[in-house]
């Protein structure tokens, strides 16, 4: 399956794109996705634990399964207001 | 939209008061001239526009269930703001003052604590930096000019 | 002035906001179209004017000093004013929200509790009384019509 | 002396009239004051206890002595906002 995963300002900077489409295995959850972006991007590898992350735009923790055509983002500390 | 580039009018959110509401309460979050010591010329609002739309809506929606007779509207700023621009608004009426202002005051702390909008304060001499808040003073990566 | 037979300009109470302000919390009183059950169509301001004058600089003073990073706007209407017009407005300024929303709150309790100002309702069937916030519902002197 | 007694709202309507001038032994203390003006007008004589009495703009108590010339008013409760 594939996914698209989004970045948004620090991540963005510290991944050097806003978006990528990853195919992974059936039954990936967040926390493995996390897991496998944080390795691949040494400025994210610095969070103890997985920050806040979005599955089609609403909070899921890490232990959701993702679907074929899911949009996933983790969040920097959001800095609204 | 909650979510907006241009200009909040502050005017027509506070006309959404009904006949029976005799208590409104508005918060302006306004662009400061410094931050932690720092001097600031502008902010970008970056926003993860259709999650923050989501986002707001359950909000209102959370806020209006937990104080039935207020009624919420608000609007957050996107893109380059100066100093003195309001970036979010938020209305609260109802018929007493009291809901207003605490519906007012928790819908504002959880804009702040959930809607999915990050900021990069720009400073004098060009440098910027993306704001954490979880961190303290003097802990924020600081990104080079012209960024 | 505090106090003013004009319609309140809430713009510019507003723009009293200094650069290093970041939070500003408005609150508006409005006339409501019922109050305790009974329908209203308008309310009769009365106040003691050189008293209310002293007694809201009294309360901006008081509020500065107890929030010293906030500062307050604030008027009262007097006369006669119609449901949905606006009878009280405060706006407090300060860096961050807290302060802001704490300064409001506590100006327009202050206001209710002690400033000498009086309310006569009018309703539909032309009966008119004083309020008395002091006093439960049904327990007010009831004036015939056209007083 | 002379004080000017100002009558607002409901004790206004009660009073009959929006202000008055009244001679007073020297020494009389506010409490006093308010003692004869609630023995004269029935409406006021149901306040178990002095209302909220205002010298010269500002709210005193019943033991302010008065003196020559003051503005004294007894409020009926405020309803601002």
């Amino acid at each position: 399956m594939r996914v698209n995963l989004l970045y948004f300002a620090s991540f963005r900077d510290a991944a050097g794109k806003a978006e990528e489409s990853r195919e992974l295995p059936d039954g990936t959850r967040v926390g493995q996705l996390w897991h496998s972006v944080s390795r691949e991007i040494p400025r994210l590898a610095a969070f103890q634990t997985m920050p806040p992350a979005a599955v089609n735009q609403k909070y899921v923790d890490g232990e959701t399964v993702l679907r074929d055509g899911d949009e996933v983002a983790f969040l920097p500390p959001v800095a609204g207001g | 939209m909650y979510v907006t580039f241009s200009p909040i009018d502050v005017a027509a959110l506070l006309s959404a008061a009904r006949p029976s509401d005799g208590g409104v309460c508005l918060f302006l979050g306004v662009v400061r001239n410094e931050n932690e010591g720092r001097e600031t010329v502008s902010i970008q609002y970056e926003v993860y526009g259709p999650m923050a739309e989501a986002e707001m809506a359950r909000i209102a929606r959370q806020i209006e269930t937990e104080w039935p007779d207020a009624r919420l509207a608000m609007q957050h700023r996107a893109g380059r703001l100066e100093v003195g621009e309001v970036s979010v608004a938020v209305v609260a009426t109802a018929p007493h003052r009291a809901e207003a202002f605490a519906a007012c005051r928790a819908a504002i702390d959880r804009i702040k604590h959930s809607v999915p909008i990050w900021k990069k304060e720009f400073h004098p001499d060009g440098s910027s930096e993306w704001v954490d808040p979880t961190r303290g003073s003097g802990d924020r990566v600081i990104e080079p000019s012209g960024d």
